[in-house]
């Protein structure tokens, strides 16, 4: 055993849904009891069942329970946990949980409290993933200032540009603009929407690509400076900057692309010194330029195609990188066998996006060869309207694209969901689309696809109570 | 006890925006009533209509979001209040719910809450005092004082009642209602979670 | 496309549960509409509700629905089906129903009718297979006529042997002799019992061996003389020779076994005439010498774990050869990735293994990383005392044993089913013994583990209505 | 119909054991009540109803999502035939079931029988005759014959009523029973499946 190694004993999961049961499912595999904490709207979620222990820490808001950094770390001392795992979402990136952790000697299972703060701010993360040798668009290295400083700069990129926000994620405070014109409104738009999203109006500009591709990088490091990649991640199924499905590997990447873009996320991450599982997230232009365009410091949702192409269990390998012990293989022995489709099954009307939560009637997970089913909900069980709407992934796996979509199709056929609305349909729909089966996707897939398939004219919106 | 420094270890400054607003714990007061949501399954139903067999109603009716319920039975003799027994079945949907009856289900062992919920629930006509946080509950204001309330003790709304430490601060936990305690439901240095009740008021 | 080359349209099932289930998902993935039968007990099975057309053939006992021919016929007539397929158990490995679906024009998906008559008569099959090349236990190449053949030939063999019934399976019909003056007792017993099971008496013997392994080869053979196998099953653990849960690969076997079995089942199938998939079983010792024991010409309750660890769809390859496509891969290209164990699920009590139809009250299936369930029923359903008590399938795929083990207990402790006893506790058992953990298992495991684990004498035995 | 060799070819003699039972088809009759067996809500109906039989409520009323349940027993007279309420509970359950409301499923748009068997389950004072095996449905015994039976025939338990034709066997099916043919839920050369109700019988 190397020193400095650690045996978790017991873990506390500070999530819910799905992946606070995906965590479980890898804690009982390893032997580790499990902690679940709730909010009092949550005492019938699987992830309370299927924990070892758990207790209800806050109403149902997420800021009064699982954002509820004092309620957490009480449940944590109280139970006497080794180790805590944040999953996605909630305290995930909060380098100053990270910290809190830290100081009250409870193993916080992701990177770095510094590298969470660095990857966190998008100006400073551009900044040291340059240094760090990664291609980044052409733009600006630091916080616009001035209106002035914006033209001379965009003058020297060339329209189009994209205006960002510092602090930014999931689309808001962006605002892509074409001509000079346009610069001064679009700066202080992306500003104020930042300022009131974000509490930071810190925005900057780089060049604009039409079309890219989002392709992501997944990354194990552990601490003792090694450090490899289990390939790419094809997420350019986005609508409004929320992934949708994600496949892997890419249909367009071809093994020497694989590897230069898995050498360079690499490369950074050592100089980076991240440990844990992470994502290096990248546009990929049509002429196959890739540049760096942010860092999750933590597990994804779609982290599931991953392990389905390399049979690797990621949530195993954060816990025991976080347990100090080297990484189990390196990147000669990585195989990607066959390809992986996940989609997510959020609970909304699959035309118009309102949100539908209610009561599950009728539930029916599909089964059979290569499906995967990733999910928290079962029949009788209430869907919150506090949290995030999606309710389950699944996912297949099949030699081929080809075959995968059609296992898809018959895996989503198979899922019965009653009570409640659910994306189903529209995943159907993207299987039978001639450009997403021919693999001739970008992140304007959805728009092209909803000009397509929208809802007719008069149909009622239903948002659920 | 004997180094406060490490026993009470300060917890560092929060230095994000997102999380900021939860910083570092204050002192707080209750502030929510039990939560009274429903879920209706055959399991559910079963122990409902055992319910209302047991307590021998005349006539149930519930309605609730797409689903309503309505059961008459012919009773010679039936003085029930109606009130009460609206109060009773509610408090009997919200028990099971804790105990884990639900499909897919094993069971939480560990769950702190559980046994003192359960036994709270047969106390249908006191008035509870919930824990506000997620803590361990101290009688007293420390090891060799009084408690702050026994069984009898009289209560004003701004009494402290206990404490609940919570990363080593102490919560004082006001009554927030007056009357008398008859119930205590949980143990000197027993940890309790958000909303479990603490004490049984008589008004 | 080659010469003889058909595409299915529509393919009807002849089969019911999980099987039935399965191989829809494989006709909906490659396009091919399903026609369902079902007696009059199975109209809420979930295979007729998946099925694109759906006709109850007969009343619940088997020989008047899922074993009569001339319903199964009829409906594939009525509804113009261009296949059949028979899954595994009723008319499988009926040479007869495949001579009259040839007679009708309708394609058995399976071996030629003449291979499967060949097979099911197991001392011609010893005989074939011997011919064909394949190492048989030393015995009787012919039926035993007399008391006193069976004398001298056991003097030659030397005991213990074994009294087997020409047309047995499932165990029916065997007696292990292990002295001279047990034979004629044997001979007698076993020949009445194998009457009474297959009405044919008839029996041979051959050497026994004590504890070997149950290890069996999957073949894929297309109709245009190519024959390729997928590795091996491990099939030890069984209680009366049913077999409880298996495994690929086998704990045991160095790759140059494997390829010598393999080649050798592979050298046999080309010499028979075979096509479709099919599995040779052998009988392994403990000096690694194998022994032909029987060919089953039909997909098996436990292809999944080998569907798992090659990503093959062995019904999709049934199909592509029925329709008369060449194999679409070859040897060569086999890769056999990590490790995969299959729970059968059955509606038994764990302890006395009586049988326990009955409403299901709650049904929750397992998800997460490398967990496959083939099941038919759910919440709400009732599992008809008229079939086959296995009611699920689950499966499990991880990079070692160690690990698929351990993914294999928190599979079966998040499966919930309530209202009936399976025989789930059962597996949980057998996950935590010792001498299943490090592999040492033999056909003899299950006497010495029901011994360790066997009911307390006090337990009341629920058999339910 | 040119070549009968070829339209009625001949299956070939079984050559196994084990299906030699079930071997060339045969004229038969038919042998079974006819099947009212209903789809999965049903088990929880039957222990809804269990459960409100047992609890002996005069009235129960249950309404949710396009599904709703009212009984009411009249407590006084408990004499009343529980027969005929259990009757008209299933005829409640009956028809949303053959919809296909269970969970799980997906209708089978392609089963030949379930437009039918709605259509016969309203019929309740009927006898029904239904088919004996699964086959094409033919009112007479050529194309060019007259129907065996038409509505306002009276029929004995003898009287064949029509064929149906499996694995090119015309098999003729009896009455088995006699009163008057008011009904006929299926057409001429329409495909059956094994207990699909093919006549209506007033006795």
């Amino acid at each position: 055993m190397p020193s400095g190694s650690r045996k978790f004993k017991k873990i506390l999961i500070a999530n819910r849904g799905e992946i606070a049961c995906r965590i479980i499912w890898t804690c009982k595999e390893m032997g580790i009891r499990t902690v679940a904490v709730h909010s009092d709207v949550d005492r019938d979620s699987l992830h309370v069942r299927f924990a070892d222990e758990a207790a209800c820490i806050g109403p149902a808001p997420s800021a009064q329970s699982y954002l509820n950094i004092p309620a957490v770390i009480s449940t944590a001392e109280i139970f006497n946990v080794d180790a805590i795992h944040p999953g996605y979402g909630f305290l995930a990136e909060s380098s100053y949980f990270a910290e809190i952790c830290e100081a009250c000697n409870i193993k916080f299972i992701g990177p770095p409290a510094s590298v969470i703060r660095l990857m966190g701010d998008k100006v400073e993360a551009r900044r040291a993933m340059k240094e760090a040798g990664l291609p980044i668009l052409p733009g600006s290295p630091d916080p616009i200032e001035s209106e002035e400083e914006a033209v001379k700069l965009a003058r020297e990129i060339g329209f189009p540009i994209i205006v960002k926000a510092a602090a930014g994620g999931g689309g808001r405070g962006m605002r892509v603009v074409h001509s000079e014109d346009e610069l001064g409104r679009a700066l202080e738009g992306a500003s104020t929407e930042a300022a009131a999203a974000f509490k930071d109006g810190t925005v900057y500009i780089e060049r604009f690509i039409e079309s890219p591709r989002h392709i992501e990088i997944q990354v194990l490091a552990d601490e003792h400076g090694n450090c490899i990649h289990l390939g790419e991640r094809e997420c350019s199924i986005q609508r409004r900057h929320q992934k949708l499905l994600e496949e892997a590997p890419s249909p367009v990447l071809s093994p020497e692309l694989r590897n230069q873009m898995g050498d360079a996320a690499v490369a950074a991450c050592k100089k980076l010194g991240y440990s844990s599982a992470g994502t290096v997230e990248f546009l990929l232009d049509t002429d196959n330029k890739f540049y760096f365009m942010e860092m999750n410091t933590r597990i994804q949702v779609e982290h599931p195609v991953t392990e389905m192409v390399t049979l690797a269990d990621i949530v195993r390998n954060q816990i025991r990188i976080a347990e100090g012990d080297p990484l189990g293989y390196t990147q000669d022995e990585l195989m990607i066998v066959g390809h992986a489709i996940e989609c997510r099954i959020n609970a909304e009307n699959p035309e118009t996006f309102a949100p539908s939560p209610g009561l599950i009637t009728a539930f029916n997970l599909p089964g059979g060869p290569g499906v995967r089913v990733d999910t928290y909900v079962y029949a009788g069980y209430r869907v919150p309207s506090f949290y995030d709407s999606m309710i389950a992934k699944v996912i297949v796996h099949a030699r081929t694209r080809e075959l995968a979509i059609a296992r898809m199709k018959r895996a989503l056929e198979a899922m019965v969901v009653e009570g409640i609305k659910t994306t189903i349909p529209l995943h159907l729909k993207i299987m039978d689309d001639p450009k997403f089966r021919a693999g001739d996707i970008s992140t304007s897939f959805m728009e092209y696809f909803l000009a397509q398939n929208g809802p007719k004219k008069n149909d009622v919106v239903a948002v659920a109570h | 006890m004997s180094k406060p420094e490490s026993e009470y270890k300060q917890i560092p400054e929060p230095v994000e925006n997102e999380v900021r607003e939860t910083g570092a714990p204050v002192r707080r007061r209750r502030s929510r009533q039990p939560h009274l949501e429903t879920s209706v399954n055959m399991d559910e139903l079963r122990e409902l209509i055992a319910l209302i067999q047991e307590n021998g109603f005349a006539e149930f009716e519930l309605e609730r979001e797409g689903f309503r319920i309505h059961v008459r039975r012919d009773l010679a003799q039936s003085d029930v209040a109606p009130d009460s027994a609206g109060a009773q079945i509610a408090d009997g949907i919200l028990a099971p719910a804790t105990g884990g009856s639900g499909r897919g289900a094993t069971a939480s062992p560990g769950h702190p809450g559980a046994r003192a919920e359960t036994a709270a629930s047969e106390d249908q006509d006191l008035h509870m005092i919930p824990s506000p946080i997620v803590g361990t509950f101290y009688r007293s204001a420390s090891p060799n004082s009084d408690p702050f309330v026994k069984i009898g003790s009289n209560v004003e709304p701004d009494s402290v009642v206990c404490i609940i430490e919570a990363m080593k601060l102490m919560n004082e936990i006001q009554a927030e209602t007056s009357g008398e305690v008859v119930k205590i439901y949980v143990e000197n240095g027993q940890p309790v979670e958000y909303g479990q009740p603490l004490f049984g008021i008589k008004k």
